[in-house]
This record gives C-alpha cells, sequence and structure tokens, in this order.
C-alpha cells in the first residue's frame, strides 16, 4: 500500500511536473523574451483544454485535436501580442492589467460556450486503459504518457532554442533586447512569434491535462498561480531553472497531496519563498529586473 | 522667493486633484439621481408582489438556480390557477412576472454566484433598491446562510432554495427563514438508513474538507449509528483535489463494506472516475445521493453502473396530480423556449431542485390567501407555520419549529431508460433548437427507476434545540409600505449578526426627534425661511472673521 | 600648473580585488588620495575604472581588500553611510531623477542631511526647511544650473544634466567627490562649459576630486595626479606631468586615443 | 504663540477647503436623498476609495509594486471582527485592525532588502496567498469559505448619532463659508466667493429643509439608522485619511518617496537608507489599509469571508490604482469609485441602456474594462486630466473670476 502510494506519488509528480513545465515554459520564453508577465496564461490553458474537448468530441483522434489546439493556440497568441500588448512594453504593471482583462474575459466567454459544468474526457475515451498493474500496484496509464510526452516536448524545445536559428536570437534577446536590436534582429516581429509560442504551449498543456484534471473553469487559476511559483522558483527566463522548477514543484505538489494533503497548496507557495529569501532572482536567474 | 513657488506649484497640484474629487463625486451623484431607483409598478387594479430571487446563474451551480426559478414561477403559476402559463409567465432577463388571480408576482432575478459576499450584496440590494417583500435563497449552503442574516436584519420572509445544509434550520436558524427543499439530514434518513439495511454495516465516508463536508458525514454518521451501522474510516480531502487514489487506497485497506462518497461540484467527475477505474465498485457497495439527471447522465452514469441510494426527485419517482400538471406546464413551456431561465443544458423534464421550488411558490400563495395579500413577515410567518400543501413531492408540512418542510424522499436505482421521455415528446422537433438534449429521445439515457420511497414522518430530521423558542414579529393588521428607500421595520427581532440597539432608547429617542421636527414644521414657517437662515448665520460668522482678519500686507 | 598639496590622505584603497565570475574587474589596486586634490584615473574602456568607483561608494562589495575613508574602514558600509562619510559621487550614466525640477533634485539630496526624526515628520513641509534649499541653491550656483532651477529636470541639455548629476552630489558638502567622466556624451563644444564648472567646484568648495576621464584635455586642466588602469590593474601612477611623459602609458593609453 | 498656530490651522483649512466642500457635499446626501440602497453602495466606495488611496502610496508614490496587500486589508477586517467580539470597544478593534495591518505589510516590506521588481511583487503574492490559505482552513475563527456576518457596532445602531455628524457637517460648513467669504474679500476673487456662497447657502438650507419627521421616523429602524451612520461615519474616515495622505505628500517624506520612485539607486547614493524609508512607507500604507479593512468590516459588508484576504482585492485595487491614475493620490480613489459603481449598478446601467442581459456578464465587461483603460487611458482618468486638462480648470477657474488668485 505505502509502496503504491509512494510510486503512484512519483509517477504523478513527474507527469505533473511535466505538465507545469509545458505550461510554465511559455511564460518563461515570453518574460525572458519581453518581460511581460503574462496572466492571460491560465486562461489560455483553460481555453486549451475546452477546445480539445471539443476538437475531441468532432474529430475523435487525440492526436489531431492537439496538434490543432497547438496551432489554434499559436494564433490566438501572435494575434493577442500583435493587436494589444505592442503598445505596451516597458511598462510591466499594464501589461499585467492588460493581461489581467484578457484573462477575465476569456473566463467569461469560456463560460458563455462551454457553460459552467465543463467537460471532461475520460482516458478510456481516448482509447487509453485507466489503469495497469505495475510491480502489483495500480499506475495510471495516461500520466506515464503524459510524462513522456512533456520529457519529449523539453528536448524539442531544448532543440529549438539552442540549435536553431531563431531559438539563438531568442536568446540573444532575453539577454538585452538593445544589444539583439542593434545585431538587426526584428525583435517586434520575433516578439509576436515568441508570444505565439507561449500561448501555443499552454493551450498544448490544456490539451494534454483534459483526461487527467479536466475542462473546468477553475484549473486556470490553479495553474496560473502554479506556472508563477514554477517560473520564479526556477529563475525567471531560464529553460534548465524551469524545468527543474517544474519538477520540483510537480513531486512537492504530488507528495504533499498522498501524504500531507491539508498542505497540498500551501507548499508551493512556500518552496517560492523560501527560495526567493534565499535567492532573490530564483534559482537560476540572472538577477536582471 | 523660489521655494514658495514650489510650495503653491505643490499646493495647487493638491487642489487640482481634490477639485477633480469634487467633480468626481458631484458626477456620480448626479449618475445616482438619473439612474432608474425603482421599476414602475404594473396596473394598479392587480396586486404586485415582489420577489426576490438570489441564486446562481454563472457558476457551477447555475444550473440548479435556472431550476430554482423555473420552479418558483410554476408553484406561483399553480398556486394562482392559472390555466394558461405561457400567457401568465413572462420573463425577461432578471425579472420574471407571473400573473393571474388577482396578483402579479415580480420575481427579480440576481446573480449571487454562489459567493456569499456577492449574494448580500445582491439581497440588500433586492431589498433596498427594487423593495422585494420576499427573498428566495440560493443553490449554495454557505450563501443561503448568508441570506438568512440579510432576511433577518430587513424583517422580511426567507425561503431556502437548493442549498441543503442542515444548519440552516438549525444552528444558525432565525424565524424569517422557511425551507421546502429537503436538507442533507433528511437525506441521511434516506439513504444512512437504507444503506445499513440492505447494503452493510461497515461504512467508509470520503467528502471534502469544508465546513459543508463535515456536516453531510455527521448527519450521515448519526443515522448509521442509530441504524446499528458502524463508520470505519472518514477520508477527508481538500478542495479542488483530482487525484483521489491515495484516499480510496485507505478506504479500501479499512474493509468497509458500504462507501459513502459525499461530494459535490469540482472533482466528483474524478472521483467517480478513479473509484470506477480502481474496481472500488466491485470491492464494495457504493451509494450516496443520486445527482440531478443531467449531471448524472452527461457526466457520472458511465462511472456510477447500476447505482443505487437515495435521490431528492425525479420526474418519474412521485405520482399524483401536482406533479402531472408541473410535469406537463413544464414542457409547454420547455417546447415554447419560454422557461424563465432556459438555455442549452436545460434537461427536457422537471429535474433534481426544480419541485422544491415549485412548493414554495405554492405556499407564498396559500399564505398570501390566508394573510389577504398582507407580506409582512409577521402575518406571512404566521400562515407559513405549520402550513400542509400538496406539493409534486406529494404532501409537504411545514414544522412550526424550525420552518422545515417535511416530505417524501426516494430510494432509487440507476437504469438505462428510452421509453419514457418518448411518452412526453413525441419527435425531437419539438425541442428547442440548439438543446443539447435533442439527441436523448432515440438513444435513451441513464435514468432512475424507483425503489422505495420514505415519507415526510419517516425523514424528519431532528428538530434543533431553540429553534423553537424564538420570537415571533407581533402580527399587524395593516399593509406596510414598500418604498424602495426604507424597510419599515417596527421590532427589533432577533438578528444571526449583530446585537440590535436597545428598542426603548431608540423609540424614545426617536420620539423626541419627531416631535421637535414636527414643531419646527407645524409652526406654519414658509420653506424659504431655512436657506434665509442659514445665509443669515453663514454672513454672521463671515463678518466676525472679516472683522478680526489682520491685514494682508 | 602643480600647486603645492597637503600630506595626509583622505582616501586609501587597499589590494583591492573584485570579480565577476572568472573575470578580475579590479585587482589589487592600492590608491592613495590626498586632501584637496584632483586625482584622475584613467585607462581603455573595461578597465575597471567605474568598478573600482562601486566599490568605493559600497554599490559593490570587493572580493578582497578594503577601502578606508579618512581613517574609517568602509569596506562593508552600505552605499547611504558611505555617503554619510562626506563622499559624494556622480554617474557615467545620467542618474538624475528626471520628473523633478532641477532645484527639487539638488533639495532632495540636501534633505539627507536632515535628522531623521524631521524627515519622518508627516506634518511638516518639505519646503519650510529653508536651508535644504538654500544649499541647493549654492551648489547649483557653484556648477552653474541656478537660473534654472524651476525647470524640470527632463528637459536640460546633456552639458546641464552632466552639471545637475555633479550639483546632486554637491548638494551635501561632501569632502570627496567621485565624478565618473563628467564629460561623457556632452557635445564638443559644450565640453568646456562642463571642465569650466568642475574647475569652478575646486575653487569654491576644494573638495578632493577622483576623477575619471577620457579627453585629454579635461584630464590636464584639472587633474594633479594620474593613476592609469588597464585590464583592472594599475600599470602607472604620478603627477600628471610624469605620466605624460611614461612610454608605456602612452602606447596602452594614450597612443590609442590619440 | 497662539497667533501662529491659528494661521497654521486657517492655512490647513485653506489648503483643503475643496476637500472640506466635498465632505460637506457627500455628507449631506442621506438628508437631501434618503435612500437605504444609495448609502450601502456609498459607503462601500468610501471604504474602497480609502484601500486604493492606501495601495497608492506604496505603487504610486514610492513605486513598490505589491501583490500582497489585500492581506493587510483583510487582516484589519479580521482583526476588528475579534477584538470587537471578544468585548471590546469598538475605537481599540479599529486601533488593532490598523496596527495589524500596518504590521503585516512591514513584514513583507523587509523582503525588499533583498527581493525586488517582479520578484517582490510574486513574494508579497505569495505571502498573502499563505495568509489566505491559512486562516481560510482555521473555521473556528475566520467561519471558513462561508465567512461569518459582519460585527456592527451598536452605537452606529443609535440614531441620535447623525445629529454629531450633523453637528460636524455643519462646522466644516462653516469653515468653507469663512473662506468663500474671505476670497470674496479679495479684489478679483468676488464672483467665485459669491456664487460659492449661494451655493453652499441653497445647499444646506434645502438639506436642513428636507430633514423632516418621515425621514426621522424611519431612522427608528435599527437597519435605517445603521445605514446612515455607517455611511456618515466612512465618509468621515475617508475624507479624514485623505486629507491625511495629501498632507504626507507634502512633507519631507512625501518628497523622499518620489525620488525612490524616481531613482531609488541615487537615493542610495545621496544618503538615504531608503529601505528603512520603504519600510516606514510600508507601515504608513498598511496603517490605511488596515483601517479601510475594519470599515469593510464593521460598515460597508454584511458578512465577512477570507476572500477578503485574497488575490483578488490586490487586483482590484491595481485596477483602481491604474483607472485613476497612479502616483495621483485622488485618482485611485476615483477609480475605486468608478469600479465599484459600474459593479454594483451594472444592472440598473443595463436596463437604462436597454441591454438587461448583459447585467449577468460582469467578468466580461470588467475583463474588456481593463483592457480598455491600459490602451485608452494610460495615465488613468485624473492623470489625464491632470495633464491635458490643466488648462481647461486653469480657464475655468478665470471665468469664474480665480484666477490670479495664485500667488
Amino acid at each position: 500500500m505505502v509502496f503504491e502510494n509512494v510510486l503512484n506519488a512519483a509517477i504523478n509528480g513527474f507527469s505533473y511536473g511535466m505538465l507545469l513545465f509545458i505550461f510554465a515554459s511559455g511564460l518563461s520564453i515570453v518574460f525572458g523574451l519581453m518581460d511581460v508577465l503574462n496572466f492571460a496564461h491560465g486562461a489560455y490553458f483553460m481555453l486549451g483544454a475546452y477546445v480539445t474537448w471539443t476538437l475531441f468530441s468532432t474529430t475523435h483522434n487525440f492526436v489531431i485535436a492537439l496538434i490543432a489546439v497547438l496551432a489554434i493556440g499559436v494564433c490566438v497568441g501572435a494575434a493577442t501580442e500583435f493587436t494589444l500588448l505592442r503598445p505596451l512594453y516597458g511598462r510591466p504593471v499594464y501589461q499585467i492589467l492588460l493581461t489581467l482583462g484578457l484573462f477575465f474575459v476569456v473566463n467569461q466567454l469560456v463560460l458563455f460556450i462551454w457553460g459552467p459544468l465543463g467537460g471532461y474526457l475520460g482516458p478510456e475515451d481516448i482509447g487509453v486503459p485507466q489503469v495497469i498493474n505495475f510491480l502489483g500496484a495500480d499506475v495510471y496509464l495516461y500520466r506515464v504518457i503524459l510524462a513522456v510526452a512533456g520529457v519529449a516536448t523539453a528536448i524539442a524545445l531544448y532543440a529549438f532554442l539552442n540549435r536553431t536559428n531563431i531559438g539563438t536570437k531568442v536568446r540573444a534577446g532575453s539577454e538585452s533586447r538593445e544589444l539583439a536590436e542593434i545585431f538587426g534582429i526584428n525583435i517586434k516581429t520575433l516578439g509576436t512569434a515568441i508570444f505565439g509560442l507561449g500561448t501555443g504551449l499552454a493551450f498544448f498543456a490544456g490539451g494534454l491535462a483534459e483526461p487527467w484534471v479536466g475542462a473546468v473553469p477553475s484549473t486556470g487559476t490553479d495553474f496560473l498561480l502554479l506556472g508563477f511559483i514554477v517560473v520564479i522558483v526556477g529563475g525567471m527566463g531560464s529553460f534548465s531553472g524551469t524545468f527543474l522548477g517544474a519538477v520540483l514543484i510537480g513531486v512537492v505538489y504530488e507528495f504533499s497531496q498522498y501524504f500531507l494533503p491539508e498542505i497540498t497548496f500551501v507548499a508551493p507557495l512556500l518552496i517560492m519563498v523560501v527560495v526567493l529569501l534565499v535567492r532573490p532572482s530564483g534559482l537560476f536567474g540572472r538577477g536582471k529586473s | 522667493m523660489k521655494f514658495n513657488q514650489f510650495e503653491t506649484k505643490m499646493r495647487e497640484r493638491t487642489e487640482h486633484e481634490i477639485a477633480i474629487l469634487l467633480l468626481a463625486i458631484l458626477a456620480s451623484s448626479a449618475v445616482l439621481t438619473i439612474l432608474p431607483i425603482s421599476p414602475v409598478n404594473a396596473a394598479s387594479t392587480t396586486k404586485v408582489i415582489k420577489i426576490g430571487v438570489v441564486t446562481d446563474l454563472s457558476t457551477a451551480y447555475s444550473y440548479y438556480g435556472d431550476m430554482e426559478v423555473n420552479g418558483l414561477a410554476l408553484g406561483l403559476a399553480y398556486g394562482l390557477g392559472v390555466t394558461n402559463v405561457t400567457a401568465a409567465v413572462k420573463s425577461t432577463p432578471n425579472l420574471v412576472n407571473v400573473t393571474g388571480g388577482g396578483y402579479t408576482f415580480e420575481l427579480y432575478v440576481a446573480d449571487g454566484a454562489s459567493d456569499p459576499t456577492t449574494t448580500t450584496e445582491k439581497a440588500v440590494q433586492l431589498i433596498t433598491q427594487d423593495g422585494v417583500q420576499i427573498l428566495q435563497g440560493a443553490p449554495d449552503s454557505t450563501a443561503t446562510t448568508a441570506l438568512e442574516g440579510v432576511a433577518a436584519q430587513y424583517h422580511i420572509v426567507f425561503f431556502a432554495g437548493p442549498g441543503a445544509d442542515y444548519s440552516i434550520t438549525a444552528n444558525t436558524f432565525n424565524v424569517y427563514t422557511f425551507r421546502m427543499a429537503s436538507n442533507t439530514y433528511q437525506d441521511a434518513l434516506t439513504g444512512g438508513a437504507y444503506a445499513v439495511e440492505h447494503m452493510g454495516r461497515s461504512v467508509a465516508f470520503i467528502a471534502p474538507d469544508y465546513s459543508w463536508g463535515y456536516g453531510e458525514v455527521a448527519a450521515w454518521t448519526d443515522v448509521i449509528s442509530a441504524n446499528g451501522g458502524r463508520v470505519l474510516t472518514t477520508q477527508y480531502a481538500p478542495v479542488g483535489t483530482t487525484d483521489f487514489t491515495p484516499y480510496i487506497n485507505n478506504i479500501l485497506a479499512s474493509n468497509a463494506t458500504v462507501l459513502i462518497p459525499a461530494w459535490a461540484g469540482a472533482g466528483a467527475i474524478q472521483l467517480y472516475q478513479q473509484l470506477y477505474s480502481l474496481g472500488v465498485y466491485n470491492k464494495m457497495n457504493v451509494t450516496s445521493g443520486v445527482p440531478d439527471l443531467a449531471t448524472f447522465d452527461s457526466y457520472l452514469a458511465k462511472y456510477m453502473p447500476n447505482y443505487v441510494g437515495m435521490m431528492k426527485y425525479a420526474f418519474n419517482l412521485p405520482n399524483n396530480a401536482v406533479n402531472t400538471w408541473m410535469i406537463q406546464n413544464y414542457i409547454t413551456l420547455f417546447k415554447a423556449g419560454k422557461l424563465p431561465e432556459q438555455n442549452a443544458i436545460t434537461f427536457p423534464l422537471p429535474d433534481l431542485f426544480v419541485p422544491d421550488s415549485f412548493a414554495v411558490g405554492q405556499a407564498i400563495v396559500a399564505a398570501l390567501n390566508t394573510t389577504g395579500g398582507n407580506t409582512t413577515p409577521a402575518n406571512m410567518i404566521a400562515a407559513l407555520e405549520g402550513m400542509s400543501l400538496n406539493s409534486p413531492k406529494g404532501p409537504m408540512y411545514i414544522r412550526p419549529q424550525d420552518h422545515q418542510a417535511l416530505q417524501d424522499m426516494y430510494i432509487v436505482k440507476t437504469v438505462y431508460d428510452n421509453t419514457s421521455m418518448q411518452s412526453y415528446y413525441s419527435s425531437a422537433s419539438q425541442f428547442p433548437t440548439g438543446n443539447v438534449w435533442a439527441g436523448i429521445l432515440k438513444t435513451g439515457y441513464i435514468g432512475v427507476q424507483l425503489i422505495a420511497t420514505l415519507n415526510g414522518t419517516q425523514t424528519a430530521p431532528p428538530i434543533y434545540p431553540g429553534t423553537a423558542g424564538q420570537p415571533r414579529p407581533p402580527v399587524q393588521t395593516t399593509t406596510t409600505s414598500t418604498t424602495p428607500s426604507v424597510s419599515t421595520a417596527t421590532s427589533t427581532a432577533t438578528s444571526t449578526s449583530t446585537s440590535t440597539a436597545t428598542s426603548t432608547a431608540t423609540s424614545t429617542l426617536t420620539s423626541v426627534l419627531t416631535t421637535v421636527s414636527t414643531v419646527v414644521q407645524s409652526a406654519g414657517t414658509p420653506d424659504y425661511v431655512y436657506p434665509l437662515v442659514v445665509v443669515v448665520i453663514i454672513a454672521v460668522i463671515a463678518a466676525i472673521f472679516v472683522a478680526t482678519r489682520r491685514k494682508p500686507k | 600648473m602643480e600647486r603645492a598639496v597637503p600630506e595626509f590622505e583622505v582616501m586609501r584603497t587597499e589590494a583591492l580585488t573584485r570579480r565577476f565570475g572568472e573575470k578580475v574587474a579590479v585587482s589589487k589596486v592600492n590608491l592613495s588620495v590626498k586632501a584637496g586634490t584632483c586625482h584622475a584615473v584613467v585607462g581603455p574602456n573595461g578597465a575597471g575604472k567605474s568598478t573600482l568607483f562601486n566599490l568605493i561608494c559600497g554599490v559593490l562589495k570587493p572580493t578582497a581588500g578594503r577601502v578606508l575613508v579618512s581613517g574609517i574602514e568602509t569596506t562593508r558600509f552600505p552605499p547611504h553611510k558611505i555617503a554619510a562619510l562626506g563622499v559624494g559621487r556622480s554617474f557615467q550614466v545620467l542618474s538624475i531623477f528626471s520628473n523633478l525640477t532641477v532645484l527639487e533634485n539638488v533639495r532632495i539630496a540636501a534633505q539627507s542631511l536632515g535628522r531623521t526624526r524631521t524627515n519622518l515628520n508627516p506634518f511638516s513641509f518639505a519646503y519650510s526647511e529653508t536651508r535644504f534649499i538654500e544649499m541647493a541653491h549654492e551648489a547649483l550656483e557653484v556648477v552653474g544650473l541656478a537660473d534654472k532651477s524651476p525647470l524640470p529636470a527632463s528637459v536640460l541639455t546633456p552639458s546641464d544634466k552632466r552639471k545637475l548629476d555633479m550639483a546632486i552630489a554637491l548638494a551635501r558638502k561632501p569632502r570627496i567627490l567621485l565624478l565618473d567622466e563628467p564629460t561623457g556624451g556632452v557635445s564638443i563644444e559644450d565640453i568646456p562649459a562642463v571642465i569650466g564648472a568642475v574647475k569652478n567646484v575646486r575653487e569654491k568648495w576644494n573638495p578632493t576630486l577622483l576623477l575619471i576621464e577620457h579627453k585629454m584635455e579635461a584630464i590636464k586642466s584639472l587633474a594633479d595626479f594620474m593613476t592609469v588602469m588597464d585590464r583592472g590593474a594599475v600599470i602607472a601612477e604620478g603627477t600628471t606631468g610624469e605620466i605624460e611623459r611614461n612610454e608605456h602609458v602612452q602606447e596602452v593609453y594614450l597612443g590609442r586615443t590619440a | 504663540m497662539a497667533g501662529t498656530t491659528a494661521a497654521a490651522v486657517l492655512s490647513e483649512f485653506a489648503r483643503s477647503r475643496w476637500l472640506l466642500a466635498a465632505f460637506v457635499l457627500m455628507s449631506l446626501l442621506p438628508l437631501v436623498y434618503p435612500s437605504l440602497y444609495w448609502l450601502t453602495i456609498l459607503c462601500y466606495l468610501f471604504t474602497m476609495g480609502l484601500f486604493a488611496l492606501s495601495y497608492d502610496l506604496v505603487l504610486g508614490r514610492t513605486g513598490v509594486l505589491s501583490f500582497g496587500h489585500a492581506a493587510c486589508f483583510g487582516l484589519g477586517a479580521y482583526a476588528v471582527y475579534w477584538v470587537y467580539l471578544a468585548g471590546y470597544p469598538f475605537w481599540l478593534a479599529v486601533a488593532t485592525a490598523m496596527l495589524l495591518g500596518a504590521v503585516t505589510n512591514v513584514a513583507m516590506g523587509t523582503a525588499l532588502r533583498r527581493v525586488k521588481g517582479v520578484y517582490f511583487a510574486m513574494f508579497t503574492l505569495a505571502f498573502a496567498e499563505i495568509i489566505y490559505l491559512y486562516l481560510e482552513k482555521q473555521t473556528s475563527i475566520t467561519g471558513g469559505t462561508g465567512g461569518v456576518f459582519s460585527p456592527r457596532p451598536d452605537f452606529l445602531q443609535n440614531p441620535a448619532l447623525i445629529f454629531v455628524f450633523i453637528g460636524i457637517v455643519v462646522l466644516a460648513a462653516v469653515f468653507i463659508a469663512c473662506f468663500l467669504v474671505f476670497s470674496y474679500m479679495r479684489k478679483g476673487a468676488r464672483v467665485r466667493g459669491a456664487v460659492g456662497l449661494v451655493l453652499l447657502a441653497c445647499l444646506v438650507g434645502y438639506a436642513l429643509y428636507s430633514l423632516d419627521s418621515s425621514v426621522l421616523s424611519q431612522l427608528q429602524a435599527p437597519i435605517n439608522a445603521f445605514t446612515v451612520n455607517a455611511y456618515l461615519l466612512s465618509a468621515l474616515l475617508m475624507f479624514l485619511s485623505y486629507y491625511l495622505v495629501s498632507r504626507l505628500s507634502l512633507s519631507p517624506l512625501g518628497a523622499i518617496m518620489t525620488a525612490i520612485r524616481e531613482n531609488g539607486e541615487r537615493m542610495d547614493m545621496v544618503g538615504y537608507d531608503t529601505f528603512r524609508y520603504k519600510l516606514v512607507i510600508m507601515a504608513i500604507s498598511g496603517l490605511f489599509a488596515g483601517l479601510s479593512g475594519a470599515m469593510l468590516a464593521s460598515l460597508a459588508s454584511f458578512i465577512l469571508t477570507p476572500d477578503v484576504m485574497s488575490a483578488t482585492y490586490t487586483l482590484n485595487v491595481l485596477l483602481y490604482s491604474i483607472l485613476g491614475g497612479i502616483g495621483t493620490l485622488v485618482g485611485p480613489v476615483i477609480g475605486a469609485f468608478v469600479v465599484e459603481f459600474l459593479h454594483f449598478n451594472i444592472g440598473n446601467i443595463a436596463s437604462f441602456i436597454g441591454v438587461p442581459s448583459i447585467a449577468n456578464w460582469w467578468m466580461l465587461i470588467i475583463g474588456v474594462f481593463y483592457v480598455a483603460v491600459v490602451l485608452l487611458l494610460p495615465y488613468g482618468i485624473v492623470g489625464t486630466a491632470m495633464m491635458k486638462g490643466r488648462r481647461t480648470l486653469d480657464a475655468l477657474r478665470k471665468a469664474v473670476g480665480g484666477g490670479e488668485s495664485r500667488a
């Protein structure tokens, strides 16, 4: 029993961490390049879950639905940046307020379109058996798959940031906007693209989360907070920091849920507070403010 | 000198700000007077009764909110003896009119969003602005408790809604509160007894980790131990939990024969899905309340196969004339898309909480017939206490002690049902366009089948000590004015929130004040004297001020 | 012209060292500044001059070595304490209160002399403490901005902004004044005006000047002593005359500017 | 000596005569227009206005972005509940609330020594959320999610109290009258003085006239008396606090705050211990936040839930500030008025403009509102008004004959 719980907690923790990573890496990249603290990210996550739900009920193919939702997310994000965020660079408080506004708008729209009850796909709906027996323990197969998908996404992102041309531009921009502009990088267009990518990741995470946490209006807020914690703990704009932060928070979250439910929601916050007091700009932060 | 310039600049700045503040305040207070303070009443020949319904139209409970409003409207129509409901029930957003039998009921529907604070704000607004004379409550128990307090403060009769917490007619009860819906204790008496008799004597609970969960578990535990069962373990999971595996494992480890999940709202899907996928149904009997048909069929049915549990109401459970009337007219309005709160997910037949609010409507009309249309709380309370009426759920009796309506409760088994819907709808074309349920006409749906009916006395919850003895406001004969600006309250009756000022001091003081002002007014002094007096006073002060002022250099 | 200087030193750094990771920005710098002199620190970009200033002012904490201001060790002091010892500092990258008026810029600096009790008294007026305003006026007079005092700082010309930056540092009459490229970003024709301002400060108040400068004419006309730095280390010290005759310096530094 | 103090007092009143005028105007409302509905709402507006004011000290004046302000607010509110229900006098409860607010804010502020900028914002967010999540669990002391009924002091239900307030108001009116006469005496300001006098006279006159037996008899219901008294008390507290804060911004500390906002590093270099000053400001802001919380608990709200500590309130106050104009003390107050006014009257407005259904779309409206404010009003209402409308205001003053009254 204890072994089963520990095993499950470990698996869930890691895969929840991966989910958080996919979600938070969007936040992190966007902040790194554009210093935008995107409060709408959580709403996009929720929207992603709902859209995936709808797409699946029409296409009956989860993978296609996921790819589609990623594409939709990229478009939505790019549109947002291009139309709304452009005028607000260098004014963090205003960006926060704007994205907050978007957060509320998206929430209400979701209520309009899908109603308040939310939607839920069981893993068996998408053709994955609920539980498999692993070393005598009941293990949720979908969460293992989710973990694998998360690692794959992480690798893909890493390759994108370090191997591709645009990736190097992004990293240059994150180091210093001015320098990047001097070297002839069109930071604005890059910003649009990256915000699109970030939002796409939020949608994608929402889609992946659908068979686990489901599509309920409250998920947006919960994930937004957790995402911020991950990004802050890891250090804003740091890829490896985000990854480790996500795993850390995910594992702590799940283990506390299994063995100390009272502190489930407080533990991540406590971690963030402690980390900030010890390292004011996160574990891997470059202290850029 | 330079710094003087700066100081004056500074002053000027703050002055500008304050000037703007003044302007803004002026503007806003101007707007206040423009906006409609109280809507124009309908034709004066019919008696207009205003009912405020503070419910939920936007969050996860909004489906219950819809049921509440629809039920109330239908119940009023039934009580007024309306024959043509489509003509009688007129609904615009947030305002529903039910006309008939010499009455016009105006239902002011407000969205409390299942948040106590918002709910009280909306309730106070309905009372003080729209001047509602009767209040009806919310799907959420905490919000309902808050509404009790509002009703007591503003001295108007309040009907609790789907919010089923036992404490509403127990710990926090006050005489202005009535409840036609069944409460959690009645659920427990129904389901708990059955569970112990037919399923097993050793019980395990899983419940959310907050007051509602504790209340549920407490009630069920009482009943179970009273019936000779015993509780082996109770698992409390935090609200928002999505992974119940550890709790389920603990429950399985406890070797209980019966599991009673007491879970509402978010997470219920995950809970039942994990109960299902971890094979709990094969290892032990699971029972608890069966939710409303819409939620059940669209989310939970596939994880609750041939489930047996208690149920508050489903359209096919009771069999009486009132229920038939309600179903027929509900369908009439539904087909016309004329239900007061109707949207894509509205179920084609009256669902879980419709009959309770229906009974509220009946009770209101009956009480008004007794009091001759007088809505002062004293008369209403006197009329409602001990009232019995035939509701869609059969006979109901409002207990005078705690104002809880005793009523039939049901034990049901969930079954696949593709016949009963056809008996009401001939073809899917009769559904309003966009309604998500159009499909189930041919596919059928997971419905419920009656196993047993427990009558009101069998499911009568204990009377909480102290509820009975509370003082009633004295009965008045004259009807009171219902100006929106002030609620005329005569007694300092019990209030759950604050200790009211001692009535003697208040009355004496006020009498003094009134006499003073009446003297001033009866002195025959014309109105324009007052401004003049003020001007004179100001002038005198000004003169003194100027006289004693040093010469500015 | 070489002026006679008293021998006691108001500031000394001993083996001052600061590393950023692998990179050594300042290594074992021994600096000794005599009272009343103008001491120029010169060197190519990245020689660690500004880092040295930051170490002296307490913005950065040294990896090793110590700083003494008039005999008191200030190595671990926070910036405001060092400022309280009479160390004023102007910045290479302009650092002024752009949205305040010129006078307020300097007045607020002077107000830092006020006792905490008065500074925290919510019922006194910032402008009723006239002595700070007078101090501000003096500082503005000495750099030659008196006539511009009511203007908002943001509208000033670059050279005036330099002067204002200097005036802020001068507001509380520091005994040591650290000027970080006072002529930086100033157009050629305005440079004499700025240099004039610094000269004027020396004549009127005679603070000890520690100066970072690239412009040779500025150094010639202002500095008594020079310290030449390269890659964080001191490569030559001496009076302006000596340094000018030093070939090593010639090819390291002057060679590049000339 | 006496002469100078009297002169000082007079100059104080001279500075704040507009404020006095606003106060008198608002305080006479219950007599002129006795609507429980509006009094209840305005009481809430005043509370939120004060909350926004306290936030502007931190964000607007000092430039510190804090997301934990709701903690001071909520703890203040609950402090009143705890202390007052423990049987201590009301004023003591309010004092405790203010103290608790200050302590909370300082506790958060201590992190400022190391944590900066966005990281500090997130730190405070976490700090407040932890307090919130913890106290929400403590059902016995906070009532859990359901909350508790607000403690309403008995003396506020005494109808006689209203006359105390009316006394205060009359006093204020008298002072205004003095200054109007004063300005009338001054050459050139005659028209304004005369107009002002007449307006004031009519206002007070009408107020006294409309104070008739019908209003008074209605005051015997405790709830009515309470509503009127709570309204007047909240108005008094709000305007008093506004006066104090605007006074503070003229003091040396005010100048320091502005300079820290403009360029904190330089402030360090010229010899200020900016960290310590920031702590002081956090404390002062916390005091007022606690006071506003106390007002919410005892005057403005019917029930008290732990949500008052949640981030929702911080985000609201952020919106107030941005809408009104950061750093212009009055801006956030007006922002709070506008937002909450919309919030409460969205139903009325909806039916007023003939689309009643939008009454239930509050979240959408507020969201669009956020976006619109940020994009269209970059400096907020007051900020824009003070930049663009300065000329207009001067022209106005000239028109009413006060043109050269400035020194």
